[in-house]
């Protein structure tokens, strides 16, 4: 029998305050198989790794069970250590008595209880672990980012520039995302286009990266290192091989629409690129408001492009790219103001979203850059612009802050004050949160400077009356009751992420939570990964951040994939289900349970035959085959069936 | 209204508010002050502490001050302050709580007598039987 | 079809526009309400102390005599006596151990009830399940130009759980109005408080309340008000005239149920409206219009 | 009282790191249930559960990934299957199939999970000591 050690970790008090150390110690000194035990205050800590692996040397043991806090901690803080002293660190196992025993139990003669008979099971599971070395696998040196808002660009450029290819793909025509709508951006006022276009420039001159826009991933399948990516070109009617960019069919096509790149206050052709920077500078046929496609008549676009570049017989196009990473930067939405009953559900013409108002603000967009209301394009003279609107509201919209709406709705007031001097801006919020470097000193500089006034309540309620619309709330800090005639009201809607990414995530398998962002794997410590290896996360649709937070995460998800590819092979982990050829009868039962193609039969031989690379342990052919041939390395039959007595019994 | 308070954890221990947080099983706390309910109550300028005030004295524990107010009379159980809170606080509960409170010491808010007598005719038997409901035990 | 029907105390007196013009009109569809053979008053404010037990007994007992008469449904008019039913069936149906003391309580009764016996349906819920091509199909008349302005109050949206359409931006009012061919105006005050029983003890609210709301159906370019609640016509109705006295340039505004307007498209002998209950005379605008 | 003795399966993505949760969360629930942590729940074979059951087992208990959140694309699918087919076989042998247990439980969900546990400790803990 192995002779293993066990190491009881304090945690300072996290674990000995509910778990009694002395009679855990007491419990295992005499269990089948455990030769040493010692607690230690923190067994993380230098000094405790020491000891571990001190103990290790001086009294020869063959495994360690460390039963302490979740092995999703320090499980490779141990294993690491175990290694050092020439261990395999197969033969290292976490016992979780802090997340799932101590922390969770009051009373420290249950806890205790628990804490017994789960490391008893871990030492169990211990003493049949086999030695195991990493399988290798290759890595395909190529990354996607999906998504080209500031994130994905940002992230694309600094993979690329590490000298790795980068697939990059975006749904919409160009790249830029939403901060190709804003106009100016805080905290320093400068503006949107002018800071993003030059990184959209690089983007299409970066040798390593290979663009994809108006393109959707479909499918993908496959594992970190080694991903298969399915990806829909949908249909542009318009050969962009061909294509020049010259702009003669968008000036001469005769049908105009609204511009979604305009939240819909200003129109775009029926061929178009969505705005004059547009990256690619060519344009896409949109065939449900085209003529020729409704009525079979028109063609003036494919008569007139020089290069004979339209083509209406084209179709959506699939193709396949091999990558070894992916940065998810599929950014944000806003929250539909048809959701806000009580702001008039989006009846009211005046009553807009912030990112229209981007637009108005714009000096590129329909009004360049002149504040005036859609109603009927005066110059608003009061202007009203509410924060939280459905954040922060459990109970009818979503519980978080949007984080950045306080902010862009202080810019957004300051602007327009720019904008009409003898205009005047007032903002209705809850709390400021300014939390950003410069960011308060803007706030301030919002109220000292624009003379914006502040109206701390929430609005309950606004109409319309006499052309102008009524703004009903409370102003907190006055007690008093607030009517406010406004000629023009900005709701600072909540960040919603993007549509389809969640169906999106599913097919990627990575988490989302209850809101629809994408789950890091850890809320501190791996902001920029997901739970799936291989996959990272950056901007908006990970949570609602601003420009600077969201460069930084997407600078950080490169980094990570530049760190990935440093190596040409991944070490795959070796907890893989093998084949005992004497047992297999050749049933295949196994074979059509596995997920990952990794089991075959070979009809010659009767048997069963597994691809290591492909296996990724998820042992589901163990419990599907009828003879136990099927056994996964280190949760073998036996060792869960020990497991299982271990816990029963006392 | 008094200008200056003690703020003391011994303010929440008083037995009104005790027992008004039994009668309403309102959670006080999950108030954050953002003044939709008083921005929502019909009631508001015939108030003398509008519905989030009233809140607010109860998360300290100024129990008297509500006691004193005339918002629970005039409150007029409408629902449209519990309807619009963002965080879920049942504000017309907490106002029903507060009559209770006043109610049980045995202290009656309307003399029946003392309405019009024309007015009595005339009324529709729900206003006075809610009415009478709200203000005598 | 048979429903059974809760008339609630008002409609017998002050409410009689409200009823006589409702039955007749559910008698079109086919539809014949049949008034329990004995109820109970509602209590028509809904008690919301967790303690106070008692004042749930009456309309419980309202509804154990619903589920008695054999109809699965219980259809009220009066917005408060729908609000209190309504909200005594989440009651029971939300809290078990409450629901029980109340089956103590009412152990010599020999019943029980749960909450699932019997529905609560008002009338606007009911017409809409009619469906605007049935409606349609019974109109009479014809208007134009006849802007009417549907006011909810509070009872039939709150609390949520028993609104019978959205707490914040409700239109069955509109849907079945404008299926009997009306025009509907925009009216942003049609949820708000009229002060309701605050008209017994301090009408000075009242009167701020309907003013308001007044103002606003008439800014709004109405013709009528029409509401489901006796207790709302009384306020937004009598009170007009004590703001006339005060102020000579506030314009009044008649005040109908909704169910009247419905009558009169319909074709139902104009009697049974009694416009004699109204304090402000409706009838001018309506032979105007050409629906009297 | 009766002190039942559970097992518990978990998945190591989803259901584990839900338990996790539930302790940095500092939530408490009942302490009968004893985990082991396996990569998936697929790997849950019918027998380990059977064994557990022989060995005093009173109760078992298997957590998952939600539909379509597998981290092998479709083992909790499979686990679905064989624990159907299981409930109605240790039905058949005596076993009152309330005493086993499948639920989808994600990392996110460490409220859930400790509502789960409780939830099913009342319960068996009402079906009492399990005798075979
Ligand atoms: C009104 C308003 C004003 C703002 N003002 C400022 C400001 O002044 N300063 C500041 O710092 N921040 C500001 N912000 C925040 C700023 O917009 C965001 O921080 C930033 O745009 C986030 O970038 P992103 O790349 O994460 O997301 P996005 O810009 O949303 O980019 C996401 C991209 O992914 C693509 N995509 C989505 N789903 C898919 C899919 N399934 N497949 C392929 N592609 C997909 C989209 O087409 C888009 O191009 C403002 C936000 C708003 C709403
Ligand atoms: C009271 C308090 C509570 C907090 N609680 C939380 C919390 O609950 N959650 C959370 O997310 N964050 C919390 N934070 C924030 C958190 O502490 C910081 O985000 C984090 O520690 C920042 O890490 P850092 O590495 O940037 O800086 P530091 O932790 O300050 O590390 C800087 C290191 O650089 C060394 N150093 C400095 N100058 C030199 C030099 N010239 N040469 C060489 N070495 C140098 C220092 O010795 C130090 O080791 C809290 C902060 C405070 C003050
Ligand atoms: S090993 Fe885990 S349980 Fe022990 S001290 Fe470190 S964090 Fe705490
Ligand atoms: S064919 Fe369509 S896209 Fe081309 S010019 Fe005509 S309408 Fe425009
Ligand atoms: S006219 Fe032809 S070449 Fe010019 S932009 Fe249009 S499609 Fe491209
Ligand atoms: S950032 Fe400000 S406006 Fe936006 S949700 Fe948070 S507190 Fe409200
Ligand atoms: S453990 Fe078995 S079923 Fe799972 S991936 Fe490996 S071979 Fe396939
Ligand atoms: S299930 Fe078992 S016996 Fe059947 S083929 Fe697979 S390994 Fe062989
Ligand atoms: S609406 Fe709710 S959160 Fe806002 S002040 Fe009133 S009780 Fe507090
Ligand atoms: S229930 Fe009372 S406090 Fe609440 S809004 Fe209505 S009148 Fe005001």
């Amino acid at each position: 029998m192995k002779k293993i050690g066990v190491f009881v970790c304090h945690c300072g008090i996290n674990i000995s305050s509910t778990v009694d150390i002395e009679a855990v110690k007491e419990a295992l000194k005499n269990y089948p198989g455990v030769t040493h035990i010692e607690d230690y205050k923190y067994m993380c800590s230098d000094p405790g790794q020491n000891l571990l692996k001190e103990r290790i040397k001086e009294k020869g043991l063959d495994g360690v069970v460390v039963a302490a806090c979740s092995p999703t901690l320090h499980e490779n803080t141990f294993r690491t250590a175990v290694m050092l002293v020439g261990m395999n660190l197969y033969n290292c196992e976490i016992a979780n008595i802090r997340e799932q025993c101590s922390w969770v139990h009051k009373d420290k003669k249950v806890a205790t209880k628990k804490a017994k008979l789960i490391i008893k099971s871990v030492v169990e599971k211990a003493l049949l672990n086999e030695e195991l070395e990493p399988v290798k696998v290759p890595v395909t040196r190529r990354a996607m980012v999906v998504g080209a808002g500031i994130a994905g660009i940002q992230a694309a450029l600094n993979i690329a520039n590490s000298g790795y290819e980068v697939v990059l793909v975006d749904k919409n025509p160009s790249i830029g995302g939403r901060m190709a709508q804003l106009s100016e951006t805080f905290p320093t006022l400068d503006c949107s286009q002018c800071i993003l276009t030059p990184k959209m420039v690089e983007v299409s001159q970066n040798k390593n990266i290979k663009l994809m826009t108006y393109s959707e991933v479909v499918d993908v399948s496959g594992f970190v290192g080694n991903f298969k990516v399915k990806i829909k070109k949908k249909v542009k009617y318009v050969d962009w091989d061909k294509c020049n960019g010259c702009g003669i069919c968008i000036e001469k096509c005769p049908v105009t629409v609204s511009s979604e790149f305009n939240q819909g206050v200003g129109k775009r052709k029926v061929i178009y690129t969505p705005f004059p920077q547009a990256v690619p500078n060519k344009p896409v046929l949109d065939a449900e408001n085209c003529t020729y496609f409704i009525k079979g008549k028109c063609q003036i676009c494919k008569k007139l492009c020089p290069p004979d570049a339209v083509d209406y017989t084209q179709v959506d196009e699939f193709v396949e790219e091999e990558v070894g990473a992916i940065v998810v930067a599929t950014g944000y939405d806003t929250y539909d103001i048809s959701n806000m009953e009580e702001f008039g559900a989006g009846k009211i013409p005046d009553v807009i979203d912030g990112l229209t108002f981007e637009r108005l603000l714009s000096s590129s967009g329909p009004t360049n850059g002149e504040v005036r209301r859609p109603s009927d394009g005066k110059i608003p003279k009061e202007v009203v612009f509410i924060s939280c609107v459905g954040s922060r509201d459990p109970e009818h919209h979503f519980s978080y802050c949007s984080k950045i709406c306080c902010m862009y709705s202080a810019k957004h007031a300051m602007l327009y004050k720019h904008r009409v001097p003898d205009g005047q801006p007032f903002i209705f919020y809850m709390d400021v949160r300014t939390g950003g470097k410069g960011y308060e000193e803007f706030y301030q500089r919002a109220q000292e400077e624009d003379k914006v006034i502040y109206l701390r309540g929430k609005v309950s309620k606004l109409y319309r009356e006499d052309g102008k619309i009524v703004v009903c709330g409370i102003d907190t800090l006055s007690g008093k009751y607030v009517e406010l005639n406004a000629d023009m009201v900005v709701l600072a809607t909540a960040i919603r992420p993007s549509a389809g990414v969640n169906e999106f995530a599913r097919l990627l398998k990575i988490h989302y939570d209850e809101n629809g962002f994408l789950t890091e794997a850890h809320p501190k410590l791996r902001p920029v990964e997901s739970l799936s290896a291989g996959i990272y996360l950056a901007g908006c649709a990970q949570a609602p951040k601003d420009i600077p937070d969201t460069i930084a995460q997407a600078s950080g998800a490169a980094a990570m994939v530049a760190n990935l590819f440093a190596s040409d092979h991944l070490l795959h982990e070796p907890l893989i289900a093998g084949v005992n050829e004497d047992l297999c009868s050749g049933c295949g039962f196994c074979v059509t349970v596995c997920p990952y193609d990794a089991r075959k039969l070979n009809k010659e031989e009767g048997i069963v035959e597994v691809n290591e690379v492909l296996c990724e342990g998820c042992g589901s052919c163990s419990a599907s085959c009828p003879s136990g041939a099927a056994q996964q390395k280190n949760f073998t039959d036996t060792q869960l069936v020990n497991m299982v007595k271990a816990i029963l019994k006392d | 209204m008094e200008k200056r308070m003690t703020v003391s954890s011994q303010n929440f221990k008083n037995e009104d508010i005790q027992k008004l947080e039994e009668i309403s099983e309102v959670n006080v706390y999950s108030c954050y002050q953002c003044g939709n309910c008083s921005a929502s109550c019909p009631a508001f300028e015939f108030m003398d502490m509008p519905p989030h005030q009233v809140i607010r004295a109860v998360q300290l524990g100024f129990i008297d001050e509500i006691l004193e107010a005339n918002t629970p009379w005039i409150c007029a159980a409408c629902i449209s302050c519990t309807v619009k809170c963002p965080r879920g606080v049942d504000i017309a509960k907490l106002m029903e709580g507060v009559r209770q409170v006043i109610l049980r010491k045995g202290i009656d808010h309307l003399n029946i007598n003392e309405i019009d007598k024309k007015l009595r005719e005339q009324l529709p038997q729900i206003a006075l039987i809610a009415n009478f409901r709200k203000t005598i035990l | 079809m048979e429903i059974s029907y809760f008339p609630g105390c008002t409609l017998k007196t002050n409410g009689r526009n409200f009823e006589g013009t409702a039955l007749p009109l559910l008698e079109l569809f086919d539809i014949h309400a049949k008034e329990l053979d004995d109820w109970y008053c509602c209590g028509v404010s809904f008690s919301q102390s967790a303690d106070n037990l008692m004042q749930q007994i009456a309309p419980i007992r309202t509804l154990v005599k619903a589920k008695e008469s054999g109809n699965t449904r219980l259809l009220t008019l009066c917005a408060m006596c729908y609000n209190t039913l309504q909200r005594a069936i989440f009651f029971i149906k939300s809290d078990e151990d409450k629901r029980d003391i109340i089956h103590d309580f009412m152990y010599r009764e020999g019943t029980k009830f749960y909450g699932d016996e019997v529905e609560v349906v008002h009338l606007l819920t009911l017409l809409k399940e009619i469906g605007s091509e049935e409606i349609k199909k019974r109109v009479k008349k014809k208007v134009d130009e006849f802007k009417i302005a549907p006011y909810y109050g509070c009872m039939l949206l709150r609390p949520k759980e028993v609104a019978i359409d959205s707490s914040n931006a409700p239109e069955i009012m509109e849907e079945i109005l404008e299926a009997a061919g009306c025009e509907t105006t925009y009216f942003p005050f049609k949820t708000e408080c009229c002060a309701s029983y605050q008209i017994v003890n301090n009408s000075e609210i009242v009167k701020a309340r309907t003013k308001k709301i007044v103002n606003s159906a008439v800014k709004n370019g109405a013709d009528v008000i029409v509401l489901s609640c006796p207790l709302c016509f009384y306020n937004l109705d009598e009170i007009q005239i004590e703001i006339k006295k005060e102020d000579k340039n506030f314009k009044t505004i008649p005040v109908l149920y909704f169910t009247q307007i419905l009558a009169l498209l319909m074709g139902i002998k104009s009697e049974v409206n009694n416009f004699s209950l109204h304090y402000i005379d409706p009838t001018p605008v309506l032979k105007r219009k050409g629906l009297l | 009282m009766f002190d039942p003795k559970i097992i518990a399966f978990y998945c190591k993505w989803c259901t584990s790191a839900g338990a996790d949760l539930a302790g940095t969360s500092r939530m408490t629930y009942k302490p009968n249930i004893v985990g082991i942590r396996v990569m998936c729940s697929s790997r849950v074979d019918p027998e380990h559960i059977l064994d557990a059951f022989k060995n005093g087992a009173d109760g078992v208990l298997i957590g998952g990934c939600h539909p379509g959140d597998c981290h092998y694309e479709s083992g909790n699918y499979k686990t679905q299957k064989r624990i159907t087919l299981l409930k109605k076989m240790i039905n058949d042998l005596g076993i009152d199939k309330n005493r086993l247990r499948l639920e989808w439980i994600s990392a996110a969900e460490g409220k859930r999970f400790a509502k789960v546990v409780d939830e099913f400790t009342d319960e068996v803990q009402k079906l009492g000591k399990l005798k075979i």
